[in-house]
């Protein structure tokens, strides 16, 4: 039942707003959507941690707690950004750059947004997930061209060609794993459901089922940015409105990386040999390292914090390649330290850019002075997404790097480069806009910066502190994917 | 109608449809593009009706029913009333000459074929032969959208992609769930709106669909 | 209940600096408040984590766990005799620095002085944290916060582009060191997820990755040091802070590199292969020598002391090769000397820095100056702070009887009595290294004298130094403190090397004390006193004895007047200020000798310039042949896999299709 | 430590501090005799040093307690050098204090004080004087140290007296090493004394001078001071040299009958040395001073020479 609230209220959510998402109060309503979403989420929750997975309509739809942590993950996150979106998109507005009928657009495609990731995550159906993944992308499509100017719509067109052919490889993967699976649960819906399939991984097809998994991971790899498939990635994340980048960098990466996950997890237990994991730790590697010297050169912020998105991506797609209690448990854990950094910084990003009225970080000078709140969060934000201590970033590269060198030493020397080059990119850049003499005008509305310290809090606390009952919920998800 | 002879008559089908990518990637007329795609369109459901027929799939009916629908009425109609809208009828320059492009595509089915053959041992349906070449026209139309250089042919390279999966899941298994299948085609649906939509946007910021103007963002 | 345990308390006095820390932030609008209270309190903190520490180094070991950290690692604590020496060491350092500190920061601004409050209180618990952590993930999270801390500390005036750009590189040094060290955990980690030390303590790695781990460590730990070749970030930083930071950095956080070496190499891996205390040994050595010969050319004072420090520093590492080297060939008797010495050395060096870079802080104060061809003659300003900065300088400088002489001399006795190890070059090795290390020990005293010259003596070079004041109460009491521990350990090092017993006890299982102490407090023997002894209170006494008595002698014998006059100067008519020796002059044998070490940019007036302008610039060679290029290959690369990134999506959907197409191959050939 | 132990180091005390300038004297008048002039007499500098105690004291405007200071401890500290070494017998209490190293440590501190004396008034040749003699120092202090370290490993000590004893009166062995040591020490006694190659103590010519240079502001006391530590320091460098390479005749600690052997045989060394030395400054001319780095380098090398030869021939 509660799985039905998380997934009714955003697409009620979406219809209302998409009635009335141009009026004055809109903003408030979606928050307030989000918000209910947010609390179905946790009731869910707290049934999955106490009662332990269960599936619903007709095993349609199915929790484990490896997907609820991604599901208030997801919830928390869109509350906070539409919290964030509220002023934003106000100045937005106020700056002339957005019309009502965008905002009605915008509103609503969230909301819609937030229900197609909700629905991949939590569906049983790897067809369903299919669909909610090309329905995500379609939506954010409308979200990433939203400003209408020729960028933006360059970006949107890109983003969606690439991810549209992406996402029809993994539907070739789809049916070839469905292929494999009807010689053994036999035609019919229940063939593409995970459990049913996990139940029966062993004796699945394992020729049919490597093949499938290259097709998947091409394909939902795509979505999640691994180079060299990523190059959509940061001109969506530079074009749309910073909420939309936000959200894109902390959650739909996410929620594609989780497709890849669940695949891998079949494949690993039909072959039995670690195929699958050797191959993702190929594209973690390669995507980590290339990031790393694209973030170099960036001249744009929010393209640097793409970038950024893309390493870090591939830095968990590595963890879970490894595979292992401690390294899969690292990748969950960097999955969520990294959700909650990335859109806090793009939360401070976005007031930034508002404030200096331009993303060229040339002349973004002095926001300590001019502004402390957004100075400090995004110093502290990018400090954090560097892996400094004692935030949670730390934590679960300090799990990854480890277990590397003991695993796998030889992938130890490009990490070593690749964390020092993303550093001294990133960090050069943030310090000289933070610091120094100040430059920027005075917003019309008052920023939000409560969901930047939300999450930081959030961060630094899982960096020293991880509760027992979270602990306890990652390594049933370990349990179940590791 | 016995097995063999409707065995026959679907592998028949299948090398039309890949004749009908080869005649794609050749093609250099949008119009004319259009129509093969609607040909492929037919194709693919007359094959699914006869497959559906023979192995008394009934679901499947529905299926060749949507395809005829979606992908011969409906989306042929609105490509032709867009290009008719934005009138660009004409698709001169590819970006790698056609010879190649062929030569290219024969390669690709070699290996689709090499790559299926051991999968398609293990299949139990009649239509095991047709994985390979199901598995070679999505290649060709991928290659297609590679050497187009407009908007529009792009996406019909998209949609025949779409073609091909779907005819691979009607060869290698018997289709999809239907819920599946049903939710396919709504996004397809959904995406050629978006497309549409998209089409004015492009054509009005860069009046024309011309892609090379759309080559602003990158590293420098 | 039961009784307090040393750990308990030194937990106590992080948590109080942490409070502090906070506190400070919070009493923004009051800074006055800040200075009064927060810092001096800090102070008393520190004195209680000396205590504490003092007790825990002759006491047994101490455990605690917290239920932080973590799931399946809490945060480990754990005080044994090393840690409690560095602990002691951080304690009665920033005591004295707090101290002055309260002094130091008077004139600063609320809302600087509140966060500068927070960094420098969580900069002193994370440092006393390293110290005390018993598992990696600790550890390292106590290692980068320090660093963290220590950034934005040197950051505190950013306004100024070059600071910005030191800050910058020392925390990318840092990062990459960092990185490095955390590596070197992973190798010794037991594999699923268990970091605490005591795991790793019996880890059995194999020679190669033993020696890996150790490279890897020492590269971690270097670049915190400033060891050669990863010293760039440390002339440049230490300057750019405000002086009590760059005391605090100099003093204290250097030797957490030195702890994380020692702990590593020999607590935790067991030293195991001879030829790493080779590579230590050279590598201190050719870092001691370098640091010395290019503070001998700085014309900026805060850069001379932290070249210093990197000559002390390499000097303290080679004291570690040694060891390491004794230690293998099973000669513990000696390894236990040149440890003794190499901890000595490491306390002295941070009471010396510490004091002489709190002196720089006051002259800064005093005058708005830190180049050295600016200043002169405050002595006459200055007196107080003049005395106590001679005594560092003089400690520094390696002369009897202060301390600095002491670890030296301990050091070089390990050097010298040597017997004969069953390696051949070895052998030859050692008299080479001792006679370096001689070198750099003499090149300090030039490198001081010039130090204290040029600032304090001679006459002012500028106007406004006729305006210079002394230095308030505070920083008084904080330099006498640190003037009086370089007096005191250089005088009474029978006691200190007692203390230090505990340790190398706990390292090489091994003990001086008995033999150091054998006639005596009053003479030092370490190995046997027909060997070698010193006795610097003796000594102190007879030179004191000696002064006193001619200074009578002649006061009595010849009563004669004593007259003022201008400078004699070979009768030379109106000396200026400018005639003086400037600080480039001083350097300048120095330059020449060495030329070759130095990239030396010079533009030289020539005689027909109507305003003549001298500019000379030593630059240091590493950043041409080492660093510059590794920043245009990044650059390089980077460009290139920028061009992957096109624009054109053609381009874009032929890499998705290249990778699909490669993957499949490789099913297709895996098959 | 007996009464006699006590005896003799009051004894060598008082003696060292009276005979310095005798010895100076004694050098000055060994050059005069080998440069065809008739001298001043020994007892010279005895009348130099009354003179100067006489006079009024001037001191320069800006001069500051440090630089009143500095010759008293140089003084001590060259007085305390000299009463170390043991010359006519191997037992004095005060000793073990001070071994090789702290006696190179005391050197040190004279240096370090009167350069930063020299520094103190603030003239163009103070500060000039105080960087060419911290520059000879630099170079000096190691070669002299390496010099000790030869000799203490082969006496596996690094006290003077067992060096001494061992040296003086173990089995009589021919030590190669000792050698190389020995022209090394010398190389330092010229330059540490301000002798000709190094530096002439007889010259005010501005461009050559080192120790003038530092002293130049000095006047009555203080200069005697400053003067007499200098006799001092050149008595402790023959005492230390006769010590290392030629040590026998020296008494055993406690017989007071070997005592006037020994201070016959002492005698007969220090004034040998003397003449070698003023013969050495006369044959030999002024260096350049950018040769002096040259001279001491070799000096160095040689000491480290010398050390390496003692372990490759496995004394």
């Amino acid at each position: 039942m509660e799985i039905l609230w998380v997934l009714v209220i955003p697409l009620a959510g979406g219809l209302l707003l998409a009635l009335y998402g141009h009026r004055r109060f809109a903003p408030e309503l979606n928050s307030a959507m989000s918000l209910g979403t947010l609390i179905a989420a946790g009731v869910l929750t707290v049934r999955v941690i106490t009662g332990g997975p269960f599936s619903f309509f007709e095993e349609q739809f199915f929790v484990d707690s490896f997907n609820v942590f991604l599901v208030a993950l997801t919830a928390f996150v869109g509350f906070t950004t539409a919290l964030f979106s509220r002023p934003y998109m106000r100045i937005e507005q106020h700056h002339g750059k957005l019309t009502a009928n965008m905002l009605r657009l915008y509103h609503a495609m969230y909301q819609l947004f937030s229900f197609t990731m909700l629905l991949a995550l939590l569906t049983n159906n790897l067809g369903i997930l299919w669909v909610a993944m090309e329905a995500a992308t379609l939506t954010t499509v409308l979200l990433v061209s939203l400003y209408r100017t020729p960028a933006s719509l360059e970006a949107a067109w890109k983003y969606f060609i690439l991810c549209g052919v992406g996402i029809a490889q993994a539907l070739f993967g789809t049916i070839l794993l469905y292929f494999a699976a009807e010689k053994v649960l036999g035609a019919g819906g229940n063939a593409l459901l995970w459990t049913h399939l996990n139940a029966v991984k062993m004796q699945l097809e394992p020729t049919v089922l490597s093949l499938a998994f290259v097709f998947l991971l091409v394909g939902y790899g795509t979505k999640v940015g691994l180079a060299p498939l990523h190059n959509w990635l940061p001109d969506a994340h530079a074009e749309g409105p910073t909420p939309v980048s936000a959200v894109l960098s902390g959650l739909l990466l996410n929620v594609a990386l989780y497709a890849v996950v669940r695949s891998k997890v079949l494949v690993d237990g039909a072959l039995g040999s670690h195929f699958a994991g050797n191959l993702m730790m190929g594209f973690g590697l390669l995507s980590v390292v290339m990031a790393a010297f694209f973030l170099l050169r960036q001249k744009d912020i929010k393209r640097l914090f793409a970038y950024s998105s893309i390493e870090h991506m591939g830095l968990m797609t590595f963890a879970f390649g490894m595979g292992g209690a401690v390294a899969t448990f690292a990748g969950m854990l960097h999955m969520t330290v990294h959700s909650l950094t990335k859109s806090a910084i793009f939360f401070a990003v976005g007031h930034a850019t508002q404030k200096s009225g331009t993303q060229v970080m040339e002349h973004i000078r002095g926001l300590i002075k001019t502004n402390p709140t957004i100075g400090w969060g995004l110093t502290l934000g990018t400090l954090a997404i560097l892996g400094m201590p004692p935030f949670g970033v730390f934590a679960s590269e300090f799990l990854i790097l480890t277990t590397a060198m003991h695993a796998y030493p030889w992938t130890t020397p490009f990490l070593l480069v690749a964390l020092g080059v993303a550093f001294a990119a990133i960090f050069s850049r943030v310090q000289t806009m933070v610091f120094g003499a100040s430059s920027g005008q005075r917003l019309p509305h008052p920023p939000a910066l409560l969901p930047v310290f939300a999450h930081l809090g959030l961060v630094l606390m899982l960096g020293l502190y991880i509760p027992p009952y979270l602990s306890d919920w990652y390594r049933q998800a370990v349990a179940l994917i590791g | 109608m016995t097995t063999p002879i409707i065995g026959q008559v679907i592998n028949l089908l299948a090398s039309l449809l890949l004749l009908i990518a080869f005649a794609m990637l050749s093609q250099r007329r949008i119009l004319s593009l259009i129509n093969l795609f609607a040909l492929q369109g037919l194709v693919l459901s007359v094959s699914t009706a006869v497959v559906a027929y023979s192995s008394s799939q009934h679901h499947l009916y529905y299926s060749a029913a949507l395809t005829l629908i979606l992908k011969v009425l409906i989306l042929p109609s609105i490509l032709h009333r867009l290009i008719r809208k934005l009138n660009v009828k004409w698709d001169v320059e590819t970006l790698l000459n056609i010879p190649i492009t062929m030569l290219l595509g024969i390669v690709l089915v070699i290996f689709a074929f090499n790559l299926a053959a051991p999968i398609s041992q293990m299949a139990s349906t009649i239509t095991k032969g047709t994985l390979g070449i199901a598995m070679a026209s999505v290649l060709l139309s991928f290659l297609m959208m590679i050497t187009r250089s407009k908007a529009v042919p792009q996406v019909i390279g998209f949609l025949a992609m779409e073609n091909g999966l779907f005819f691979a899941a009607t060869s290698a298994t018997y289709g999809m769930p239907m819920v599946v299948e049903l939710g396919i085609a709504l996004d397809v649906l959904v995406g050629m709106f978006i497309l549409g939509i998209f089409f004015f946007h492009i054509r009005e910021t860069f009046d024309s669909l011309d892609l090379q103007h759309m080559e602003k963002l990158k590293e420098d | 209940m039961q009784s307090v345990l040393p750990i308990d308390l030194v937990s106590i006095a992080i948590l109080c600096w942490l409070a502090l820390g906070f506190l400070g932030l919070a009493l923004q609008r009051k800074p006055q408040l800040i200075t009064a209270f927060v810092f001096p309190a800090g102070a008393a903190v520190a004195l209680l984590l000396a205590a504490a520490a003092l007790g825990a180094l002759s006491g047994p070991d101490s455990v605690a766990v917290l239920p932080l950290g973590l799931p399946d690692l809490p945060f480990h604590l754990r005080l044994d005799p090393l840690s409690a020496f560095f602990l002691l060491l951080l304690g009665a350092v920033s005591l004295g620095i707090s101290f002055y500190s309260a002094g130091y920061f008077r004139t600063m601004e609320g809302g600087t002085l509140g966060l500068l409050c927070l960094e420098y209180h969580v900069f002193l618990a994370s440092m006393a944290l390293v110290f005390l952590a018993d598992d990696a993930y600790l550890f390292m999270v106590a290692w980068e916060t320090m660093a963290l801390s220590s950034y934005f500390l040197v950051t505190t005036d950013h306004k100024v582009p070059e600071i910005r750009r030191a800050g910058f590189l020392y925390l990318l040094v840092a990062h990459v060191g960092a990185i490095a060290i955390l590596m070197c955990f992973g190798v010794m980690q037991g594999g699923h997820g268990d970091y605490s030390f005591a795991t790793m303590r019996h880890a059995h790695l194999t020679p190669f990755w033993a020696s890996a781990t150790f490279l890897l460590a020492l590269f971690g730990f270097g670049a915190k040091a400033g060891v050669l070749p990863l010293h760039i970030w440390l002339p440049e930083a230490h300057p750019a802070a405000p002086s009590p930071v760059s005391a605090l950095m100099s003093g204290v956080m250097l030797k957490t590199a030195i702890y994380g070496i020692l702990r590593v190499s020999f607590d935790l891996l067991g030293v195991q292969l001879w030829w790493w205390g080779t590579v230590a040994l050279a590598l201190g050595l050719a870092t001691a020598l370098f640091g010395v010969m290019f503070a001998a050319v700085q014309a900026d004072m805060k850069r001379l002391l932290a070249y210093s420090s990197i000559e002390n520093i390499g000097i303290i590492l080679a004291g570690i090769g040694l060891t390491i080297t004794f230690h293998t060939f099973g000669k513990d008797a000696i390894a236990a000397l040149s440890l003794t010495a190499t901890l000595y050395h490491a306390l002295n060096h941070a009471f010396m820095k510490g004091l002489l870079f709190l002196g720089t802080g006051s002259v800064f104060h005093a005058t708005g100056e830190r180049s050295l061809g600016k200043l002169g003659g405050l002595i006459h300003r200055m007196p107080i702070v003049s005395i106590l900065v001679l005594v560092g300088t003089l400690a520094i400088a390696g002369l009897p009887p202060l301390n600095g002489f002491v670890s030296e001399w301990l050091l070089l006795q390990a050097f010298l009595l040597s017997p004969g190890l069953p390696h051949p070059y070895l052998n030859m090795l050692i008299p080479v290294a001792a006679a370096a290390l001689i070198l750099a020990a003499a090149l300090a005293a030039y490198v001081m004298v010039k130090f204290y010259g040029v600032i304090f003596l001679g006459q002012p070079r500028e106007e406004k130094l006729h305006e210079a004041h002394d230095a308030g109460l505070w920083e008084r009491l904080g330099l006498t403190w640190l003037a009086l521990g370089c007096v005191l350990l250089g005088l009474f090092p029978v006691f200190v090397i007692l203390h230090i017993d505990f340790v190398t006890q706990g390292l090489i299982g091994q003990r001086l004390g008995t033999s150091a102490a054998r006639t005596g407090w009053l003479l030092l023997t370490p190995i046997h006193p027909e060997r070698a002894s010193y006795g610097p209170l003796i000594l102190f006494l007879i030179i004191i004895t000696g002064v006193v008595f001619t200074l009578f002698a002649v006061k009595k014998l010849f009563h004669v007047r004593l007259r003022r006059g201008p400078a004699w100067d070979c009768g030379f008519p109106e000396q200026t200020s400018r005639m003086q020796d400037s600080a480039d002059g001083f350097g300048q044998p120095i330059r020449q000798i060495f030329e070759i070490f130095f990239g030396i940019v010079r533009e030289v007036p020539s005689p027909f310039d109507k305003h003549p302008h001298y500019h000379g610039e030593t630059r240091d060679r590493l950043w041409d042949v080492l660093y510059l290029p590794i920043a245009r290959a990044a650059e390089k690369i980077s460009v290139l896999i920028g061009k992957l990134q096109h624009g054109r999506i053609h381009l874009y959907l032929m890499y998705s299709f290249l990778t699909l197409l490669a993957l499949l191959a490789l099913l297709a050939f895996i098959r | 430590m007996n009464l006699s132990a006590i005896l003799y180091q009051l004894l060598q005390d008082t003696l060292v501090v009276l005979a310095a300038p005798l010895l100076l004297g004694w050098v000055n008048q060994c050059r005069a005799w080998l440069q065809n002039r008739s001298g001043a007499g020994v007892l010279q500098p005895y009348r130099v040093l009354v003179k100067l105690f006489r006079k009024d004291a001037v001191l320069a405007h800006n001069a500051s307690y440090l630089f009143r200071f500095a010759p008293y401890l140089r003084f001590a500290c060259m007085w305390l050098a000299a009463a170390l070494v043991p010359v006519l017998a191997t037992d004095l209490p005060l000793s073990p204090a001070v071994d090789v190293i702290a006696l190179v440590g005391i050197f040190a501190l004279a240096r370090v004080f009167i350069s930063l004396a020299a520094m103190d008034v603030g003239t163009a040749f103070g500060s000039l004087g105080a960087r060419r003699e911290m520059l000879v120092g630099f170079l000096a202090e190691p070669a002299l140290l390496m010099v000790f370290f030869t000799a203490s490993t082969i006496s596996q000590s690094t006290s003077l007296i067992t060096i001494v004893e061992t040296l003086a009166h173990k089995q009589f062995l021919l030590y190669p090493s000792l050698a190389f040591a020995a022209v090394a020490f010398v190389m330092v006694l010229l330059a540490e004394n301000a002798r000709i190659p190094v530096d002439n103590p007889s010259t005010h010519l501005e461009l050559t001078m080192i120790h003038e240079a530092m002293i130049l502001e000095y006047s009555a006391r203080h200069l005697a001071l400053i003067e007499w530590g200098g006799a001092l320091k050149l008595l402790a460098y023959f005492s230390i040299g006769i010590a290392l390479f030629i040590p026998w005749g020296i008494a055993e600690g406690g017989d007071w009958g070997g005592l006037p052997l020994a201070v016959a045989a002492l005698l007969a060394k220090l004034a040998a040395c003397g003449f070698g030395l003023a013969l050495l400054e006369t044959i030999s001319a002024k260096l350049r001073l950018f040769r002096v780095p040259e001279f001491m380098g070799t000096a160095f090398l040689l000491a480290v020479l010398g050390m390496l030869t003692h372990f490759l021939l496995g004394s």
